[in-house]
């Protein structure tokens, strides 16, 4: 019992870390069609902001979290400003490989600005272990849960209770009409991408806490990117559940069965799913018809 | 008597709660033009997508020459000589106009995969006499001079022009035309007005049309069915309809049918 | 927006190019192939050939994403499948390289049908996933079979005897790839002639309306997969020729979204974009370091060990660069090109 | 209620809207507007006529901003709005300034319920004005009433372009662009728009520039009548001397001599030159 | 002379991955190979030429360590091979290598097929994983006798060539593997392996990742609460990891056959560093700069022999035929008529304080 319960948490903590990167692949998406190969890397290079500033600030956490956010959103917008928004009414492919060629620059940037080492972050708050009533996690583990709580509750309140929200699925689904209803499309996008830029930021941060911080974090995103599959490319809220799903799935599927297979076993679990639902759990299907 | 070209029999189409289509029966003799008309949302899309297969019928019996169509795959129909277009345009829309038109042609074609990487035998003959096909449509139809335009870059009445060539190289028995002159002028409606005409009398295709433009129902129609909630309102001949109570209370209005019954008298009067 | 040329048959329609300026553009190009191995050294020689086998793979997605619509992720796996396809043959069992380089086509092939059927209902990234997870199975199952496989280890490749010419040097590696090039292009245009190549498009473009015209989606997608993989495969093992050595290493996942990049960066859905695209992603981190060592070592001194990062961010910024001035990719540029030649001096 | 406008309300205003010598290009090539100038009066309704790619919905495009997307520019002329050239002004920020344009092929959120593409239309409006404006478009349309919770994707054509002009409707422009409001409707709504759109020229001065194939609709409540060919505005004045002109009469409303309607039937088979072209 | 030496410069050339996370290995080793040139260039080179070399960044890409093979053999013409990338790579590049007949150090990744059978120009400096792990089961299997074992690889190449080693060990010790797994390549979360490892009571576990593998092992391990003997392999054997791990990394073993850095050799050997690197350079100086700078200091020898007629032929000949280089921080390496230099290993053990690994007795 107490190691299903193990398996359990442990799963939920790392599909949490899947969860919020997922949501903000989808948020982008949701908002402006456009996905973020990127998307990974932003969370690498915040967690490596939130590592030098834990270091100049001896572990301060209340510190590191705050500049760590700071930072992701102005990095973002910078990001959204300079190199995808002078892009918006180009083809949508050519904005996707821009983001590609971002992932690139980011990739290299973060080992010539820090290095090619794994890291502590230095963070005691974070990497402290805490018993669970028997399981033992990690401080960042919890963090990380919580994080994942408070943004699906975020983005939940954010579609119920906002305008601004059904504008986004407006731009989405054909900004040059969104514009035509006096939508600011840039606007949208730069709150997307601010938003996906905070909570891929503290996932990464967080993950960096718990498990290590090094280089190969960008592939997080890579991870993350069947979960946004999974809970439907547009359904913010679905992408958590996505990264829940996967990350329990390959924890289970690790402990019950042979752990060589985790990886397959999302994949597995995301191909039987679709074949059900093409559009993911939560997924807009393309409305078309003749 | 044969039976006839196509054959409705109590043809239902529910979405949901929402029945679009219900129990809707008629007919199309060969030979024939038929519209019909009906207010928006009266179903009258929705019968067409399930006589050409895009949509199963959720009771009722579809019939071709006789044959139910409802074993058929929504590929085939076209083979049983089932052609249409489309309201909203629907063409492949980074294709020249030619690629449109020999879309039309693909059942026509045998050509294999692995005989398609050798252009070179039967795929060529084939591709020649496709093309030859195509090019009689496209002359017929008078669009020679945008031929090689890719079509998403035409203009709302060419691509209409596209789409009705495209469905004639599809050597249909029974030409579904959906809206086919909406947003025409009154010239390019004249243009199409004749092609429909022609290509019933020369290429004998039967022709059932829905169509909002009255003047054009009531001009070349040998019939007209008139819809409303999905249900029949009356079906005949179209002064008959046109003068149906029914008809003029929910779909052409006081006010349009008399305009229509004494063509536009202010006009007439001014131009004199 | 060529001057026309009045075309007395038919068949002159169906004509892959009815331009002199363009034939005279394919005999120099086929010059230059001929040509190269008696005047490139071996690196440039070899950049090239590498060039030539990822265009290759490049058109083979393009017959899939580019013209069908369904974005692929899986090319590694197709890739991998057709170099085992053909080194396990060819090295283990001894057949000849001609039956291997048929089977590099065929086993992708057919496992792409494995992909294709639960994907038929898929579009879009949804479709990509199931692509992407089919190249990771695809990597798992090498792996759990050495028996067959050789497993991590890999199969050493040589390079081949086809039909009594031994393909040896370097300059005969070239040949033999030019050769798959030449005719992967040639069947890749025959293919978008005829009624396949339309039908694809068409389901591209309309799903909904290509199938009232009689096109089966599920047969054409699959042929699209089936044909795709194919060539893909068929890179792979030349890949696999090329390095003299299969594992699953060789192919590295990140290799699938270079592919799709390099459509991109060509311009989607044209074989001369793929061609364009895979010259230019192949060719570009070499003339990042030429350029860079052109700086010499002031600046290397400069960056110390962080020089070839600095590379990683160049390249980076060159793509973005060149999307931002050319949004249509490579081809893009061509036809701008062309534009501008046949309407000089009048625009319009 | 169809009762066309008194002359002076377009006389003595400044234009709302002016397009100066427009040469409108795609794609560096394609040449789909050439020359063109034409003025909309402050309150007045201004019909544009012409045929299949004759260029009408390239100007209203252009008017929008919303070329650049198709690669297409305005290359030379202008197009001024209160006098004031909108050169690359913003699509968001021309609407702010009181344009609404029902585009061509109606453009829904087709994953957006018909009550939310309806909201968008009055996206810089406030919450007490949606209610509104919203109660006023299911008045003008109860069939979209009915449809409110249904995505608007599934519609059915006609119902579609219901949702697009009410749509435009929401933002309460000054001058509202309509790019083929008829298409698609079945008459008794065709009136039905016409005399909204009427009305709403006449009880709140809104300026109607009004792109349509539907030429006896359009005259009938136009003020002034331009006719596009080929790229070029080849005919223009008010609608009551268009009405009595005899090319106008053959080609768009579809009278033989005599002035009586030519059945579609009796149409002859050749290619006819138009008087204004030889 | 042969390509490469011109009356004043011999120039050399090695392909790397100096980029992305590899770059940890590939750039120390370079540093190692520096070292080794300016040692020599500063005793006035080898018969009074100048070393030069051009490092090629394959980004452990292999179809670029081959392209970045030719290039440095044929557009740059260099003299010889300081290093072909890692294992994988050096693998794939076999048939240029042998093509060429270039003098090549493989001083990375020393696998099997780089040696048996031996090419003429191919040198490979190390000891191969497979008997690094069979020393490294016998000693633990003897130092724990009994324990429950549990044994965690990567899978590929490196993987197999660990558990090869262990089934060697299999046969003369008492080894009872009570878990056994193989992960894919950069996979990140550890914790289902761990609980299982924990489940069956794992007392020796075979952390078998390259480097973040294994810190997320061992750090999964203390959080999980269980403390069972810990061996990792000398890829990973970089004071960062300990540092990365934090406490839980006291005591870890490790089997290598460079000396530790805090040893005397290791302390002698950053001195040397120190006088030709940088201070950034030096900071960097990892296990991978010292097989670099042994397996150049081999060449140089060799070619000093041969400083006369600086031929392929001759250097091949003098590299095999030479004598023992002794750089301290290896066991005197030589290839005795071979092509292997079959080093002998060390265990160790780690010491999260001084961040430091010291040879178990
Ligand atoms: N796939 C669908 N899902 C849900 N509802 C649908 C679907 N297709 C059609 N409907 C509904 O069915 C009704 C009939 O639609 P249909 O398109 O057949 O009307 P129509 O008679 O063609 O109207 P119009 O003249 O406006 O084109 C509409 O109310 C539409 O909303
Ligand atoms: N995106 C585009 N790229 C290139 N050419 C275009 C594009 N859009 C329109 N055109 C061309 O510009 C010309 C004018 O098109 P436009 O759509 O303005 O015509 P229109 O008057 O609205 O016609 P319709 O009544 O059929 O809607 C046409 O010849 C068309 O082919
Ligand atoms: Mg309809
Ligand atoms: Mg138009």
């Amino acid at each position: 019992m107490n190691y299903l319960i193990e398996l359990l948490v442990s799963g939920l903590a790392v599909g949490a870390v899947y969860g919020l990167i997922a949501m903000s692949f989808a948020i982008i998406f949701k908002a402006t069609g456009l996905l973020n190969f990127a998307q990974g890397e932003m969370g690498m290079i915040t967690a490596y902001v939130a590592f030098s500033i834990a270091s100049a600030t001896d572990g301060n956490p209340w510190l590191t979290a705050a500049g760590a956010i700071v930072f992701s959103v102005l990095f973002a917008l910078a990001v959204e400003r300079i190199v995808i928004r002078p892009m918006v009414d180009e083809p949508i492919l050519a904005r996707i490989m821009t983001t590609i060629g971002l992932a690139v620059i980011f990739r290299s940037g973060t080992m010539l600005v820090w290095d090619a080492l794994p890291h502590d972050m230095g963070l005691a708050a974070g990497s402290a272990l805490v018993d669970l009533g028997g399981v033992r996690v990690r401080g960042a583990q919890i963090g990380v849960v919580v994080a994942l709580a408070v943004a699906v509750a975020a983005m939940l309140a954010f579609f119920r209770y906002s305008r601004f929200g059904i504008a986004m699925r407006a731009v989405a689904s054909d900004d040059a009409t969104a514009r035509l209803m006096g939508v600011k499309t840039a606007r949208v996008q730069q709150a997307a991408w601010g938003a996906a830029a905070v909570m891929s930021g503290i996932a990464g941060a967080l993950f960096a806490i718990a498990w290590e911080l090094s280089p190969s974090l960008y592939a997080l995103g890579l991870k993350s990117f069947p979960a946004t599959i999974l809970g439907g490319l547009d359904s913010v809220v679905g992408s958590a559940f996505g990264g829940v799903v996967i990350g329990i799935t390959e924890n289970l599927v690790g402990g019950y069965l042979s752990p060589g297979l985790k990886e397959v076993a999302g994949f597995v679990i995301i191909i039987a799913i679709l074949m059900v639902r093409p559009y993911g759990l939560f997924g807009e299907k393309r409305i078309e018809r003749l | 008597m044969s039976a006839p070209l196509l054959k409705l029999t109590g043809v239902t189409k529910r979405f949901g709660g929402l029945t679009a289509v219900n129990e809707v029966s008629t007919h199309v003799d060969a030979g024939e033009i038929v519209s019909i008309i009906g207010p928006n949302g009266a179903g009258k899309t929705t019968l067409f997508n399930m006589i050409s297969g895009v949509l199963p019928p959720t009771e009722g019996r579809i019939e071709l020459e006789g044959r139910d169509l409802a074993r058929v795959a929504p590929h085939d129909y076209v083979r049983h000589g089932i052609g249409r277009t489309f309201q909203n345009l629907a063409l492949f829309k980074h294709g020249t106009v030619v690629d449109n038109i020999l879309v039309g042609r693909h059942w026509r074609m045998k050509t294999s995969l692995v005989e398609a990487v050798f252009h070179f035998g039967r795929p060529r003959r084939e591709e020649i006499a496709a093309r030859e096909r195509a090019e009689e449509i496209i002359e017929f139809l008078e669009i020679e001079t945008i031929r090689d335009k890719v079509v998403g870059t035409l203009s709302y009445g060419q691509q209409k022009r596209v789409e009705l060539g495209r469905a004639l190289a599809t050597d249909p028995k029974l030409l579904l035309l959906d809206e086919i002159v909406a947003g025409m002028n009154q010239e390019e409606t004249e243009d199409i007005a004749r092609f429909i005409l022609d290509i019933r009398d020369e290429l004998g295709v039967s022709i059932l049309m829905i169509e909002h433009d009255m003047h054009l129902v009531m001009d070349i129609s040998d019939r007209v069915h008139a819809l409303n909630f999905g249900a029949t309102i009356t079906e005949g001949r179209p002064a008959e309809v046109q003068a149906h109570p029914g008809v003029i209370e929910a779909y052409l209005g006081a006010k349009a049918a008399a305009a229509r019954a004494e063509p536009a008298p202010l006009l007439k009067a001014r131009a004199g | 927006m060529r001057s026309g040329f009045y075309k007395q048959t038919i068949a002159e329609h169906l004509a892959l190019t009815d331009s002199w300026t363009q034939r005279a553009w394919i005999a120099v190009a086929l010059a230059a192939l001929a040509t190269a191995p008696f005047v490139l050294d071996t690196y440039l020689l070899t950049l090239v050939t590498l060039m030539m086998i990822t265009a290759v793979g490049g058109i083979g997605l393009n017959i899939l994403t580019g013209w069908t619509g369904l974005i692929s992720l899986g090319q590694t796996g197709f890739m991998v499948l057709g170099a085992y396809g053909y080194a396990i043959p060819v090295e283990t069992w001894g057949w000849d390289p001609l039956a291997g380089f048929l089977l590099a086509g065929l086993v992708p092939a057919a496992a792409s049908v494995l992909v294709g059927i639960p994907s038929l209902r898929l579009t879009g990234l949804y479709l990509a996933i199931t692509t992407l997870a089919s190249a990771f199975i695809v990597v798992h199952l090498v792996l759990e079979f050495p028996g067959l496989t050789n497993g991590a280890s890999g199969i050493f490749v040589n390079r081949p005897t086809v039909l009594g010419w031994t393909v040896f040097t370097d300059q005969d590696l070239f040949r033999l790839v030019a050769i798959f090039l030449v005719l992967t292009i040639l069947g890749a245009l025959n293919l978008r002639r005829s009624r396949i190549g339309r039908a694809w498009f068409a389901i591209r473009d309309k799903d909904d309306a290509a199938r009232v015209m009689g096109v089966d989606l599920r047969t054409y997608k699959l042929y699209a997969f089936v044909a795709s993989s194919f060539v893909v495969g068929l890179s792979g093992a030349l890949y696999g020729i090329f390095l003299s050595f299969v594992t699953v290493d060789g192919f590295p996942f990140l290799l699938s979204i270079e592919a799709l990049a390099m459509l991109i960066v060509g311009g989607m859905g044209s074989i001369a974009g793929a061609v364009l695209g895979a010259v230019f992603l192949v060719g570009l981190p070499e003339v990042v370091s030429m350029v860079f060592s052109a700086f010499g070592d002031s600046a290397r001194a400069l960056l110390s060990t962080g020089a070839h990062e600095v590379k990683g961010v160049l390249y980076g910024l060159v793509i973005i660069g060149f999307l931002r001035l050319q949004p249509e990719g490579l081809m893009g540029l061509w036809r701008d090109a062309q534009r501008v030649w046949t309407l000089w001096p009048l625009r319009y | 209620m169809i009762q066309t406008q008194t002359q002076a309300a377009g006389g003595a205003a400044p234009p709302l809207l002016e397009i100066r010598n427009a040469r409108i290009v795609y794609d560096h090539a394609v040449e789909a507007v050439r020359e063109v100038s034409l003025s909309v009066p402050q309150g007045s309704v201004v019909a544009l006529l012409g045929s299949n790619g004759a260029g009408k919905s390239t100007l209203l495009k252009a008017l929008t901003g919303t070329l650049a997307l198709e690669d297409g520019e305005v290359e030379k002329g202008a197009i001024l709005l209160d006098g004031e050239d909108l050169g690359r002004t913003p699509t968001d920020r021309i609407v702010a300034r009181g344009v609404s344009l029902v585009p061509e092929g109606r453009r829904l959120f087709a994953n957006l319920t018909v009550e939310d593409n309806i909201t968008m239309g009055g996206h810089l409006k406030g919450a007490a004005d949606l209610a509104r404006l919203r109660a006023q478009v299911y008045d003008l349309f109860p069939r979209l009433a009915e449809r409110r919770r249904q995505i608007a994707g599934y519609l059915s054509g006609g119902e579609q372009q219901m949702v697009a002009v009410g749509r435009a409707l929401m933002a309460e422009p000054r001058l509202l662009a309509l790019d083929e409001p008829s298409l698609g409707l079945a008459p008794l709504i065709v009136d039905q728009i016409y005399a909204t759109v009427a009305r709403l020229n006449a009880e709140f001065g809104m300026t109607i520039l009004l792109v349509e194939q539907n030429a006896m609709q359009a005259m009938e409540i136009a003020d002034t009548v331009y006719i596009m060919e080929n790229g070029r505005i080849v005919l223009d004045g008010p609608a009551e001397q268009m009405r009595g002109n005899l090319d106008v009469q053959e080609y768009y409303l579809g009278f033989s001599g005599g002035g009586e309607r030519r059945s579609f039937r009796d149409v002859k088979h050749y290619k006819r030159r138009k008087r204004w072209l030889s | 002379a042969d390509q490469g030496v011109t009356d004043t410069e011999i120039l050399l050339g090695e392909v790397e991955p100096l980029t992305g996370p590899p770059g940890l290995l590939g750039i120390a080793h370079n540093l190692g190979v520096r070292l080794a040139l300016a040692e020599a260039n500063a005793a006035g080179g080898v018969g009074g030429r100048t070393l030069k070399l051009v490092a090629e960044d394959d980004g452990y890409v292999t179809s670029r360590t081959i392209q970045s093979l030719r290039k440095l053999i044929g557009v740059d013409k260099v003299f010889a091979l300081t290093a072909v990338s890692g294992s994988g790579q050096a693998v794939a590049s076999i048939p240029v290598l042998k093509q060429s007949g270039i003098p090549t150090m493989i001083p990375i990744g020393p696998l099997p097929p780089l040696y048996e059978p031996p090419m003429d120009n191919v040198f490979v400096v190390g000891q191969s994983y497979t008997e690094g792990m069979h020393q490294l089961a016998l000693f633990l299997a003897e130092k724990h006798p009994g324990a429950k074992w549990g044994v965690i690889t990567q899978d590929d190449d490196y993987g197999a060539a660990l558990r090869e080693g262990i089934e060697q060990a299999k046969g003369e010790a008492q080894i009872e593997v009570a878990f056994e797994t193989r992960y894919a390549r950069g996979q990140k979360d550890f914790s289902s392996e761990m609980l299982r490892v924990k489940d069956a009571g794992v007392e020796v576990l075979i952390a078998g990742g390259i480097i973040s593998e294994n810190i997320a092992m061992v750090k999964e391990a203390e959080k999980l609460g269980i403390t069972p003997a810990i061996a990792t392999f000398w890829p990973g054997r970089v004071p960062e990891v300990l540092k990365a791990i934090g406490p839980a990394s006291d005591g870890i073993y490790a089997v290598d056959y460079v000396a530790p850095i805090q040893s005397d050799a290791g302390q002698a050997f950053l001195e040397l560093a120190r006088k030709h690197l940088t201070e950034d350079e030096v900071a960097r100086v990892n296990r991978y700069t010292m097989t670099g700078y042994t397996s150049t200091r081999l060449l140089i020898a060799a070619m000093q022999t041969c400083a006369e007629d600086l031929t392929w032929a001759c250097t091949n000949q003098a590299l095999a035929d030479g004598p023992a280089v002794d750089t301290g921080v290896m066991a005197p390496a030589a290839f005795a008529g071979g092509r292997f230099t079959n080093s002998p290993v060390t265990i160790m053990q780690a010491d999260y304080e001084t961040l430091s690994y010291a040879p178990v007795d």
